[in-house]
């Protein structure tokens, strides 16, 4: 697949615009602005970035407890997601929900999830109204590899196979689930394999360079879009932060998050790619940096001057009642 | 939804007996053909036509895409339900047995009970999930349990349980076009009882208890099949002379709360009857707001009448014994005005 | 693998006293002495008999739904049994389970089970304590073609995949979930290539022929026993009679069943080899079938004049309270 | 069983000041020493000592094969749990949420609490579920509820809440000790706090409150955390004259009906407080309880107060909002008495 300037250019606006939400996000948390957890996302921007790409406003997708970066790829408003960590009223969720519930459904972001695996079905069913409805709209779900050992996985992916839904399941396997390395989660090293006993095709793709990443993901969505049901992509990454702020990480071994770090990073990763195959100059490429960097700061400071979340009313919990 | 019972179609008030099996049916037909976004989803509705017979025959007439049979996956259909609902149907997915709804409990209870909430109101979940509990068949304790209680204790969903067919039919509408998420607990042993249904559209609000009997001398609050039971203890309570006011609540959450209460300020003694077993039941509900709203209306303690706290025995002799039996009510409501 | 002529007889006896007993349950039913559900195995009974020929007393099995013939192949006594079908105090159940949770601890059988792919991860627990205690016993699951579309199937797969328990999955597909035809609930026509997907052996057998599922699972047992992991079995079979006793069958035709009746008998194909490979001689065969006929009336016989189901006392529902 | 609480070990009744966390870390790792057919299993539990820390350092001391760390697989792990304990061995099962146990909770209800019963009283089933709930950390409302309500509705299991450092060892000890299927419900915001606990082997048993503060002017009835709540709120109504008797059910299944009763017989009046939403909570069943069994002792109707019937919201002072909080108790214990 050939990847022109512009799409090149936001891909990398993309990830780089997760990589520093992420980052302050951090700081905000250290300064106890925010309560409750946060799952970092860096080090596996690529795979939002890369399928997000291709969905439009009115295509779904469901999220994670590590869900910002799924969230700016389906282009939310960065002063809403920092209002929602910051409890307040102009929050995504009005401050009811916090990081583990954003969600965006006028872009189609059907929410992170707190319940790992939980959003698989649900991308189904979204999956489901879009082949009742005989519209073309596709549904994604993110989950980690941990979620792919939940029951969820095995009756969505299931489902989606004998309805031929259009749904594509992108596991983002990051090494870890909590403190459990994948090779003690699993007796297979390809993840992928689990597709052949739905009947659905399965591929593996490196996430540490975006357009590998948009170059599968572009297939799979495309599949479905035409009517030729589910896939699951399995995109290979690495957690470069700790489970959640905080997360000691007795597990693993700071050398080991080093060297990962060095090597994987899709940004990092984008950044030289972009330079070498001449799509954008290095000040270019800061030009945009500078960008993200300041719209950021524009979106903490517009969510910190949010009022705070309002007294709870009736109508949230029930339509009517 | 109209705000109250109507029988809009052909002869206005015209009724016809039918089995609760086919008002449920009814309900689902009217509503399918008034709205295309409405899906049904579950394991053999198809050509079987559902365990107890309410889709049969909706398959031909629907197709296999509304009438949509699925593997053996609880949690996968009635998430793909929550799906479905998020993003624009309204669909109505069928737990073969509440038994099985552990199976499926995470995605109704984090997912479709709490979306609304969690998304700071973004969302609507006009999901159904019907199901069916109760003893009675001989299934024993993985296919007879009534667990509408789990189901009360959630923020964010409603639970309906019809005694009637018409109840059945009416409730059912009402739940298809609720926007929030319903839990709909049918009984096995009701399917085949009759009685008149109103044709047409026909729709019972949700929330809105029913006094199936009035009554002086005490209130019987119940619902489901115990209510069938209630009504033939009344009968032969009435026979001795005690005038029991039965008062079928219909819809578990929203409570009515004003309809339980003023009952028993009239009649002031209350009698709660349920098939599941009492320990955690929603009975406790019930006894505990009226003797914190309505003590000093109460002439004598309120009383429970409820599941024995055993899982359901396979021998018929032993399941009969395990819950309220109409000379049960008898008994006790003599007690209670004794 | 060869089977001497005792095996070779027993694994016909087995089968013929599954289908004796399901044809008496299935009149006893008619006549209104059995309450609730039964659910026929007939035209399966390869998979029960052919499998646990290979286990001791010791080892587990865990059950379903269409339990009686695995409950017999594992040795239960079959008058406990009619008792528990009747009712009666001297059931194995004592009256309170009936043909859904028929269990015989004493003989490993963790019962039959009303959850369709509740047995799965009970059967890995119970590996877990042979590998736990360091024993050599093995656990076998019997679970329905529908069951393997449960999440527990899925979740238990993978967590003795990863421990490597000495578990064996045995999937009988029937080729119906009541309903629904397998066709209409799996896209792909090879149930056990799900096992790739968690890094165990996936076997196919047909179980018309009882001695290649003996092959077949006794090489499955075996490996368990010896500490090499679990495998999944598939067992292709047809079932004879309706899901449940009284099923109207208005998912397939009529002659669909005669024409796999015909075919599809483990029975008949056993006397044929039997015969034609010199094991025994007709005669001999009907000198089992009347033994077996005779012991299952006896057994009815016992289970009838027993006392029916004694009162409910609470040191059923907990051991101590 | 001991029947009594002892502190067998060491010093006879010494104690060591130690968290809630290590309290329960200190249950478990006793009774591992003890017998080794005692098996933990769960997420997270290994390296990094558990979501909560309780498991901490036992990996070093037990190894990975006796703390097994699992997959994400909820229904696996109790499922194995299931088959564990009905062949021999006492396995603990961590749930790390409450939020969560809807994934499991099939095998709990269906397998583990009614093996016993179905299969005619062949078999046991010792299996330990640990697992905590409770808001007040901003984990939102899949993360935050109380649900103890729904496995006190079961029967065939029993249900535990320790409040305090010492109950938590040594009901946790009486529940791996224990044959039947227990449900032990921690609380994510008792992990950090601290107090006495007996060295050595220290069992509390199952089916016992615990008088917390003795008074003579109204019971409060409450477990888990907001005892804390209950006990501060009492200090405060024992300085403006009011004498609160505080009831820790400590379990909750079985329950101690004695206990309750003998109290609110000497109070007349009593008050009911639970974190859970109040709709379908065990509240009902305590205050319904107290309504049939002491009507006439009562000089006050029952009152409950509850969590909210919201999802827990997310912000901090939303979040606050919809616990009972101690100015809350204290506020109505005073409408109670006044
Ligand atoms: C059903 C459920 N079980 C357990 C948890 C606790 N938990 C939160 S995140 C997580 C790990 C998820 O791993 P993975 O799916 O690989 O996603 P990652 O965190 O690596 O992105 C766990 C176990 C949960 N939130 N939900
Ligand atoms: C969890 C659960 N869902 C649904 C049912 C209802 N049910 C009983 S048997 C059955 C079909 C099982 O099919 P399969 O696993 O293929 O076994 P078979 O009956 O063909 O032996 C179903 C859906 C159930 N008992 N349990
Ligand atoms: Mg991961
Ligand atoms: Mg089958």
């Amino acid at each position: 697949m050939i990847i022109d300037r512009a799409t090149a250019l936001d891909l990398y606006r993309v990830m780089r615009r997760i990589r520093r939400f992420e980052q302050r996000s951090t700081t905000l948390f250290g300064e106890n602005k925010i309560w409750g957890t946060i799952h970092s996302y860096a080090g596996e921007e690529a795979i939002a970035a890369g399928v997000c790409a291709h969905l439009r406003d009115d295509d779904w997708i469901t999220s994670t407890h590590r869900g910002h970066g799924h969230c700016i790829a389906k282009r939310a408003d960065l002063g809403k997601m920092y209002a929602e960590l910051l409890g307040r009223e102009t929050g995504y969720c009005r401050g009811r929900g916090g990081s583990m519930h954003i969600a965006d459904t006028s872009k189609g972001n059907l929410g992170a999830n707190g319940i790992v695996g939980g959003g698989i079905p649900i991308a189904t069913g979204a999956a489901l109204t879009a082949r009742q409805l005989g519209t073309d709209q596709v549904a994604v779900s993110f989950f980690g590899d941990g979620a792919a050992n939940e029951g969820t996985f095995h009756e969505s992916l299931n489902l989606a196979a004998i309805w031929k839904l259009p749904v594509i399941y992108v596991c983002e396997n990051n090494q870890y689930a909590e403190s459990l390395p994948v090779g003690k989660a699993f007796a297979t090293d390809d993840i992928a394999s689990r597709a052949v006993g739905y009947g659905m095709p399965g591929v593996n793709v490196d996430a540490r360079d975006v357009r590998l990443v948009y170059a599968v993901a572009g297939e799979a969505i495309a599949l479905a879009r035409a009517g030729g049901g589910p896939t699951l992509i399995v995109a290979e990454a690495y957690r470069h932060e700790g489970h959640y702020y905080g997360d000691p990480q007795h597990y693993r071994a700071k050398e080991e998050i080093e060297v990962w770090r060095a090597t994987f990073d899709p940004i990092i990763n984008a950044r030289a790619w972009l330079t070498s195959d001449g799509v954008a100059t290095e000040a270019e490429i800061d030009g945009v940096d500078r960008e993200v960097d300041e719209e950021t700061e524009a979106a903490i400071v517009w969510a910190e001057t949010g009022p705070i979340a309002s007294p709870i009313t009736p109508e949230e919990i029930y339509a009517s009642y | 939804m109209p705000a109250t019972e109507t029988a809009s179609a052909g002869a206005p008030g015209a009724t016809t007996e039918r089995f609760y099996s086919e008002a449920l049916r009814d309900a689902l037909r009217l509503e399918m053909q008034r709205d295309p976004r409405i899906l049904v989803m579950g394991e053999d509705i198809a050509e079987h036509g559902g365990a107890f017979q309410v889709t049969a025959g909706l398959l031909a007439e629907f197709g296999p895409d509304r009438i949509r049979q699925t593997p053996i996956s609880e949690i996968g259909i009635v998430g793909a339900g929550v799906g479905a609902a998020l993003t624009g149907l309204r669909p109505v997915v069928e737990l073969m047995y509440i038994d099985f709804s552990g199976l499926a409990i995470d995605q109704i209870v984090n997912q479709a009970a709490q979306n609304r909430f969690m998304f700071g109101g973004q969302a609507r979940v006009p999901l159904v999930v019907r199901t069916q509990g109760g003893s009675g068949r001989g299934n024993a304790a993985q296919h007879s349990k009534s667990l509408e209680a789990w189901f009360t204790h959630v923020a964010g969903l409603k639970v309906v349980m019809p005694a009637t067919p018409a109840d059945a039919k009416g409730l059912l509408t009402a739940a298809i076009r609720d926007d929030d998420p319903v839990m709909f607990i049918e009984h096995k042993l009701l399917y085949r009882t009759k009685g008149p249904v109103p044709d047409g559209e026909y729709v019972v609000p949700l929330g809105k208890a029913d006094m199936k009997r009035e009554g002086s001398d005490l209130t019987i609050v119940t619902w489901s099949r115990e209510v069938l039971f209630a009504l033939e203890a009344a009968a032969k309570l009435a026979a001795e002379g005690v005038d029991a006011e039965v008062i079928d609540l219909r819809t578990l959450v929203p409570l009515d709360r004003a309809a339980i209460l003023s009952s028993v300020r009239k009649t002031r003694r209350l009698l709660v009857v349920h098939e599941a077993i009492k320990r955690g039941g929603y009975g406790g509900e019930i006894a505990a707001l009226v003797a914190e709203e309505a003590f000093d209306d109460l002439d004598a303690p309120p009383r429970r009448l409820a599941g024995v706290e055993t899982p359901i025995p396979y021998a018929a002799h032993l399941e009969r014994g395990v819950i309220p039996q109409v000379e049960d009510i008898v008994r006790v409501a003599k007690e209670l005005v004794g």
